[in-house]
């Protein structure tokens, strides 16, 4: 799991690792770290969500491996 | 289409971009734009803005931008330069160049792709306050 | 507002134009469009097109849409040229930045010069064959 | 009076004099250009009209000394 911009700061590490239940969700996922690092709790709903290069939603269910992206909306420009 | 991207902590050029550009002879109309750092960020005077990218999700965003400007009009290329790190006040930090055979394609195309940015490809800023 | 017109028979040399380009510090945006000859005109190759210009008359209608931005956008300067006489395909006839606050504006005023140069300045083209 | 772009080979020359009565408009003096140079017709609807530096409308009192452009739809870009 990677954290990027801001909520690196939130959560003090720009990645982690999260060992998950088989047919977990990237939903789930997101709860899940929340639990752990409350200091994003604030920017849940503005909070985006990648797994390796892709945009998924909170239905998409992981698999071994993924590499999961929280960051905060996009800046570019 | 042809496509060009450069991510990356150098300078952006423009003349230098503006001098390699070639061009098909059915193409009529060429927009450029530069998006460059003001001197103001919210209403706190800054000196620089950092920018930050997950730079590989950033290029497959933009690959993605790219496909999608190719299958919505007849543009011929697009090239986009994103500079990364700290950009001083008043150097650009963003230029894109569309070139079409009719001016209302680029420059709606144009603004395409830096709408499309600014909602999908993963680039951050932090403000360096004065 | 500043603004910069040259309506010449000189070639339009965009690298030396963006070189020369001096932006204030609250300015984010900058849009350069460039008109090209392209070699088809209507259904016939060309090889250029002659441009003619009440030229005294355009200065003056190109003043009026000039003012008429300056009326509708906080934008800073506009800088537009004009190519006349015989201009080779492939070549710009026509070059023009706007440079603003922000993007949106900047795209706008840019377009509104150059539709409102198509309806009032007074300058013709005579197609070349190929 | 001036002639621009392809008016000019309709006309066969860049400009003329007319001796005009006071009080002559933009539109009566259109019409009596008409009358001189008949392969101007066929552009009558879309014929472009400006007095000095203005596009003026077919009301326009002339003055002496006015100089008018007749002229085909512009082409600038």
């Amino acid at each position: 799991m990677k954290f990027w911009s801001y909520f690196r700061d939130h959560t003090g590490c720009a990645e982690t690792a999260l060992e998950l239940a088989k047919g977990t969700t990237l939903g789930e996922t997101h709860a899940a770290v929340l639990d752990e690092f409350p200091k994003l709790a604030g920017s849940k709903n503005s909070t985006l969500k990648a797994v390796g290069l892709e945009y998924e939603d909170d239905d998409f269910v992981l698999s071994d491996g993924d590499e999961v992206s929280f960051f905060p909306p996009v800046q570019g420009g | 289409m042809k496509t060009e991207l450069t991510i990356s902590t150098g300078a952006i050029d423009e003349a230098a971009l503006a001098k390699c550009r070639e061009m098909g002879k059915g193409m009529g109309a060429v927009i450029c734009f530069s998006g460059v750092v003001r001197e103001i960020e919210g209403d706190a005077p800054i000196t620089a803005i950092d920018y930050e990218a997950h730079e590989q999700m950033a290029r497959h965003q933009f690959a993605l931008i790219f496909d999608a400007v190719e299958k919505s009009w007849p543009v011929e290329s697009v090239r986009l330069v994103h500079r990364l790190g700290v950009v001083p006040v008043n150097e650009p930090s963003l230029w894109v160049e569309v070139t079409a055979p009719h001016r209302a394609e680029a420059f709606d195309a144009c603004q395409f792709v830096i709408d499309e940015m600014k909602q999908k490809v993963p680039i951050w800023k932090k403000p360096i306050p004065a």
